[in-house]
């Protein structure tokens, strides 16, 4: 059948990619575009694994068809720090102890960074509702929320 | 010398099977390995059940079941049923 | 988060019990790390498995024809693919390993026993057309009647999975067949004795729901197996010499001709110590002649793969106006799943075991019924004997009016008393946390209108066994640790901490990593609290055998004798033997460094290995404080505090440890409000998902807070006992503890969500 | 492999041809968060999808005679980061704030919500007490229609073939009104409503209700107006007989089923309690002196 050509940019780069209109954009950044990141939890919209933004909006990429994003900006979890300079969120999520497993952690760096391009001094509370999207079954959470706290307030600087 | 025999007890339930209901015995034994074999030679087929599905508690002390545990005078072994952790 | 240590250090430690970043860490934080679904090869085919829409259906025939003729399609296979496992006996005690149940498990063969339950898988070029085939297979069914609860299952009349089935551990053995495939019971004194000696009993009945571990990483594998007979693994499991094990004999396989690999684990809290998938993707491979990748759906996950058992249990506690307990009686009836192996043995032995209890009985049934086989989940059989126990022990202190915490200090198991299933408890450890729990202020703080505190505890074995650690001293004095042991949650840190610390060298020289099953020796599962224990035993043992060799490799620098070179603070120092081993001062000290620099010409590479079985694990207690606010009008429970205090011998990583507390504590809230398994009439499973099956979310949630008490154990070089899975144990009962606190009702049915706390108010039953 | 066209028209009469135009399943995609799902598990099979996110209109947020109006396919993220109107419609935005997570809620729409037409949409009680207005295009031209009218079943709606709801209109309210959602989950976000409570009232200058609507979800086939139970509040000054009286006949209105998130009996005794929360919330917002 007649793939979609899609253009998008990508972390940053252009990216083209051939899709059919069934596919997710979560299944062509893993599949087509080796960016395993990203990671599929469930597949509908319940985990926030394979959290990504497209126009800096915060989505689940398993509920976004992959030729949606034609002419669109993705940002994935590799496009989070910048070369060899772990964004902060990433640092205080190993400073912290703020994974066990990781699998559910590049989704939830995501969300957090997306919260707090929105909101730098979020209350506890704030940052738990932002983050009920994003399930984690190892930590009960505690660490997390201390993380993106604490990354919130170097990122304020102080 | 003849040291104070080890109180051996078998708590599996499954015991009975092979011992026809015994479950405590006094044993003279340096090792492990003393003990199973001397159950085995009572019991044929005891051996390695105890190897193959029991854990063993020496004096308290819970072990995977080895031959080359060494047995002070006197002391306390249960051959308990495997604990399988999550 | 403040740690408490009971006993005192035997002697300073400098990097266990520090908080270094784990070695792992950058690749996890950075979408780098690859994990079971993230591995790809050329050429590589996407497998798919077609499941039973039926709870319990014998299959007359299987019709593949139209599937393998699809474009696209590569291999087709059945249960027939693989080769039939002889029926092994296997004591009734253990969680076992039967080959023949396990088959049937992974590919139904004479019959379906639950909706989800493999029939078939295909592996095609795309994941669509893997799709479009399995709708192409088409499967004759017979349906069959099917049983679901627990009680109903052991019914005379119950619709029977296995016609031959004769329950085991009943001399004599009964005459007829039934879905019970085992009994056991443990005995103490004397049972009837107890209770005609007490001044009040208590007897309640209970039930709770089979709860899914819940991880987020659904099963994945890739495999790549020849026509020659051998194949490659990529797998996320909890052990993947256990997956090897397994796949080869399901396989018909050699075990050395199978390599597995370990990919990251994206959770498994013991879901992931048995294998589904692994042998499929591999007769795929093995089948087509290409790699196959598999991954299952969450819609697949819970309805194919093992929660824990849902249980009906009765607990009857007999105790002195005074307090001493002077008898406890426990009845288990534990679900398997659609294939015998709960683990109710562990539940009879747990029940009691934070007690000193002179008259106990404690008797379990593993009872299969038309659901997913049952599999570990975090101290499995534990939590489950401890809500019906611990809530039960609540009513009884309600009962006698005291408190609970100082009853249960009063009762507690030492080093002596005697459990249960036979030997004296050998350690310490509980009465500690009961302590902990009694000096903290929040015990006496003042609550609100409608809020209540509840308190429970928690007993689970923690595990000891084989494991393989190799230790390489680099050419620049750098050091490799390679174990066997998957990381689930912060291991390879664990293990760098604990070589630092007896190498004498910084953390940060020091890489730890997880080797494939080519590469290190058998090392069993990562579970039941046993890495950091014996995995960390043999990387101690391992890196003492390096030390010693470096002291060689010094005394041949020093040209004197070997005796006269020790190890200490990281490096060989020249002693005299015969003075009492005094330092000469001689030598210049020889650093790990400098000696790993004159390697070569001092005999080549400094390398050890270690492999041991590792005993004298010593068991892990907790008890926990929970503080709730009941909605009178909706059954709404809001959890507000909650604190679990856990003896973990010695924390290496606290911070690991401390999260190892707050996950535990937190599948129990789970457990106890909301998490359940939704079946129609049918026996299909109407909530498999994660919108549906309620796993707690962040805004769910209170900080949890952890006190670590540290009684360490003296058979780890450490003190370590193990701090994965006891925290679970006392959750349930501690929650429902401190709803009876707050509304005076009694909840003994899990999970204890708004329709049932509401129901218990409006009914007149005081608890 | 049957294909499936994607379209992404920027014109709404573009839209409306390719869907009336359509042989096989046409659906409209808007966030998708719904149809990805019925997709995925094989309980819907389009032919046709018809992104409708290009339209301008669809997206648009605008005042408009005092009142606002915005675009069925706006997110709900886009929608209650509007602080004017969220000021004006503070009821209407919590309700759509409980649709889903945020990454859910970056790409649903308030349009998907309601034309999804599942019973326990949270946006649909708040948009019924508010009174909304959805306009809706089709190959017959435009027309209105009482949110109310517009999902009739689960699953079904009282739309032609070929007709797209293209923005809500929330008129100008009088001084003194306040709107208020609440729903019941057994956990805190990430649920579906076992019972929604959407309540919009205005209060005279003596704090006497004058004008109500009340409306539940969740406890019929599709969200109910319940008249009865605004008019157990109107005269009233939102007191306890006045509550009781409005729980009493949120109850008797309902006529939920039994299943997996909520019994039939549950329902109906929280279908009371949510009814008399959201009716003090909505009186405090309306500036009720206690």
């Amino acid at each position: 059948m007649a793939k979609h050509h899609i253009s998008a940019t990508l972390n940053g780069n252009a990216v083209e990619y051939l899709c059919e209109t069934q596919q997710t954009l979560l299944e062509v950044l893993r599949d087509e575009l080796h960016l395993t990141g990203t990671k599929e939890g469930c597949g509908t919209g319940d985990c926030g694994a394979c959290s990504v933004t497209v126009d800096a909006r915060l989505v689940c990429s398993c509920l976004v068809l992959a030729v949606e994003a034609q002419g669109k900006s993705i940002q994935t979890i590799e496009g989070m720090a910048a070369g060899e300079h772990l964004h902060p969120l990433q640092r205080k999520f190993l400073e912290h102890a703020a994974l066990q497993c990781g699998v559910c952690t590049p989704g939830i760096l995501i969300a957090a960074r997306s919260l707090l391009e929105r909101n730098p001094d979020p209350t506890e509370e704030e940052v738990r509702f932002w983050l009920a999207g994003n399930l984690c079954r190892c930590t009960g959470y505690n660490k997390i929320v201390d993380a993106v706290l604490d990354a919130a307030r170097e990122m304020r600087g102080n | 010398m003849a040291d104070a025999p080890a109180r051996v007890v078998l708590i599996s339930s499954l015991c009975g099977h092979y011992t026809g209901g015994a479950k405590e015995f006094e044993i003279e034994a340096q090792t492990l390995y003393d003990v199973i074999r001397e159950l085995d030679a009572r019991y044929p087929g005891l051996g390695e059940h105890l190897e193959d599905e029991t854990s063993v508690a020496i004096d308290g002390e819970i072990h995977e079941v080895g031959y080359y545990h060494q047995l002070r005078p006197g002391c306390e072994i249960f051959f308990i049923p495997k604990i399988e952790g999550g | 988060m403040d740690a408490k240590t009971i006993a005192p250090d035997q002697k300073a430690l400098k990097v266990v019990g520090t908080r270094p970043v784990r070695p792992d860490g950058a690749p996890k934080v950075t979408g780098l790390a690859r994990y079971g679904a993230d591995f790809s090869l050329p050429g590589m085919l996407w497998g798919d498995i077609l499941r039973s829409p039926h709870a319990h259906a014998r299959i007359r025939s299987i019709d593949t024809s139209k599937a393998r003729a699809l474009p696209g399609v590569k291999a087709v296979i059945t249960a027939a693919d693989f080769p039939e496992q002889k029926y092994e006996f296997v004591g009734p005690e253990r969680v076992a390993i039967n080959y023949w149940h396990m088959t049937r498990n992974v590919m139904a063969r004479e019959k379906v026993l639950y909706e989800g339950h493999a029939v078939a898988a295909v592996a095609a070029v795309s994941r669509a057309v893997a799709a479009a085939a399995l709708r192409l297979i088409a499967v004759d069914y017979e349906v069959l009647p099917h049983v679901i609860d627990v009680d109903a299952a052991m019914a005379p009349d119950a619709p029977l999975l296995f016609e031959d089935m004769i329950t085991r551990g009943i001399e004599p053995a009964p005459d007829k067949p039934s879905n019970i495939s085992k009994r056991v019971e443990l005995n103490l004194g004397d049972i009837e004795a107890g209770f005609a000696a007490a001044d009040e009993i208590v007897e309640m009945n209970f039930k709770t729901a089979p709860v899914h571990q819940g991880y987020i990483e659904p099963h994945a594998c890739l495999a790549r197996f020849d026509s020659g007979g051998q194949g490659e693994l990529w797998s996320a499991s909890q052990g993947h010499f256990v997956v090897r094990a397994y796949t080869a004999q399901l396989l018909g396989m050699n075990i050395g001709d199978v390599l597995v690999h370990p990919a990251e684990i994206g959770g498994g809290f013991g879901g992931k110590t048995v294998i589904y998938v692994e042998p499929v993707a591999a007769a795929l491979s093995r089948k087509s002649g290409h790699p196959v990748k598999i991954m299952m759906s969450r819609e697949d996950v819970f309805k194919a793969t093992g929660p824990t058992s849902g249980s009906s249990m009765t607990v009857r506690i007999g105790v002195k106006k005074d307090g001493k307990i002077v008898a406890a009686d426990g009845l288990f009836k534990f679900q398997a799943g659609a294939f015998p192996g709960s683990p109710v043995m562990n539940a009879t032995m747990c029940g009691f075991a934070p007690y000193n209890i002179a008259n106990v009985r404690s008797v379990g049934y593993d009872v299969v019924s038309n659901r997913p086989k049952s599999a570990a989940y975090r101290a499995p059989g534990s939590p489950i004997s401890a809500f019906a126990v611990e809530s039960t022990m609540d009513a009884v202190a309600v009962r006698i009016g005291m408190d609970p915490l100082k009853f249960r200090l009063a009762n507690a198991s030492r080093t002596g008393t005697p459990t249960a299933w036979g030997p004296k408890h050998a350690h310490e450890g509980y009465a500690e946390t009961l302590q902990a729990l009694l000096d903290h202020p929040a015990y006496q703080a003042p609550l609100a209108k409608n809020q209540g505190r509840g308190v429970a505890s928690g007993f689970w074995f923690n595990n000891g066994g084989e494991s393989c650690a190799t230790v390489h001293v680099n050419e620049d004095g750098t050091v490799v640790v390679a174990t066997g042991s998957m990381d689930i949650g912060g291991s390879r840190a664990s293990m760098a901490i604990m070589a630092a610390e007896t190498l004498g060298i910084a953390y940060d020289r020091v890489r730890a990593i997880v080797a494939d099953t080519a590469s290190i020796g058998y090392t069993h599962v990562t579970g039941g609290s046993r890495v950091t224990f014996a995995t960390g035993m043999a990387v101690v043992e391992a890196c003492r055998k390096v030390t010693a060799e470096l002291c060689a490799r010094a005394a041949m620098i020093w040209k004197v004798d070997r005796e006269d070179a020790v190890w200490e603070d990281g490096c060989a120092r020249h002693v005299d033997k015969n003075d009492k081993g005094k330092s000469t001062g001689k030598f210049e000290p020889l650093s790990l460094k400098a000696i790993a620099a004159k390697r070569a010409v001092t005999g080549g590479p400094i390398v050890a290995e270690a492999a041991v079985n590792a005993g004298g694990a010593a068991p892990g207690f907790a008890s926990e404080l929970c503080e709730v606010e009941v909605d009178p009008e909706t059954g709404s429970v809001k959890v507000l505090r909650f604190i679990v205090a856990q003896d973990v011998g010695r924390a290496i990583h606290p911070s690991y440890v401390e999260g190892q507390l707050q996950g535990g504590v937190v599948q129990g809230i789970g457990w106890a409000l909301n998490e359940e398994y939704i079946y129609d009439d049918a026996g299909r499973l109407l909530n498999a998902g994660f919108l549906d099956y309620r796993i707690p979310v962040a805004s769910d949630l209170p900080m949890i807070e952890t006190i670590m008490v540290e009684v360490p154990n003296p058979n780890h070089p450490f003190g370590v006992k193990g701090a994965g899975e006891v925290n679970i144990v006392p959750t349930m009962a501690a929650v429902a503890n401190a709803i009876n606190h707050a509304i005076g009702r009694r909840l003994t049915e899990l999970p204890m969500s708004p329709p049932k706390v509401l129901a218990a108010l409006d009914s007149g039953a005081k608890g | 492999m049957n294909e499936i066209r994607y379209e992404a028209p920027t014109r709404l009469e573009d839209a409306v041809a390719l869907l009336a135009g359509a042989n096989g399943v046409a659906k409209v995609l808007a966030g998708g968060t719904d149809l990805l799902i019925q997709m995925r598990g094989g309980r819907v099979a389009p032919a046709l999808l018809v992104d409708i996110k290009g339209i301008p209109e669809l997206t648009a947020i605008v005042a408009e005679n005092g009142g606002f109006r915005f675009g069925a396919a706006l997110s709900c993220m886009e929608l209650i980061e509007n602080a004017e109107f969220a000021a004006a419609w503070p009821g209407l935005t919590d309700a759509v704030k409980l649709i889903g997570s945020v990454q859910v809620k970056g790409r649903a729409s308030v349009g998907g919500n309601l034309c999804n037409a599942s019973p326990a949409a949270d946006s649909v009680p708040a948009l019924i007490a508010a009174g909304a207005v959805a306009s809706i295009a089709g190959p017959g031209g435009r027309r209105e229609a009482r949110v109310e009218d517009v999902a009739t079943g689960p699953g079904k709606t009282s739309l032609a073939r070929g007709e797209i709801v293209t923005s809500f209109f929330l008129p100008r309210r009088p001084p003194r009104s306040g709107d208020a959602y609440l729903r019941f989950t057994p956990r805190t976000e990430m649920d579906i409503a076992v019972v929604g409570a959407g309540i919009n009232l205005t209060l005279d200058e003596k704090g006497v209700c004058s004008q109500a609507r009340v409306s539940l979800g969740a406890v019929a086939e599709r969200a109910l107006l319940v008249p009865e139970a605004a008019a157990a509040l109107l005269g009233s000054k939102i007191d306890a007989p006045a509550l009781a009286r409005l729980g009493a006949a949120a109850s008797a209105a309902c006529r939920p089923i039994d299943d997996k998130r909520g019994t039939r009996e549950f329902r109906i005794k929280i279908a009371a309690v949510l009814a008399r929360r959201a009716a003090a919330i909505a009186a405090d917002r309306a500036g009720r002196k206690n």
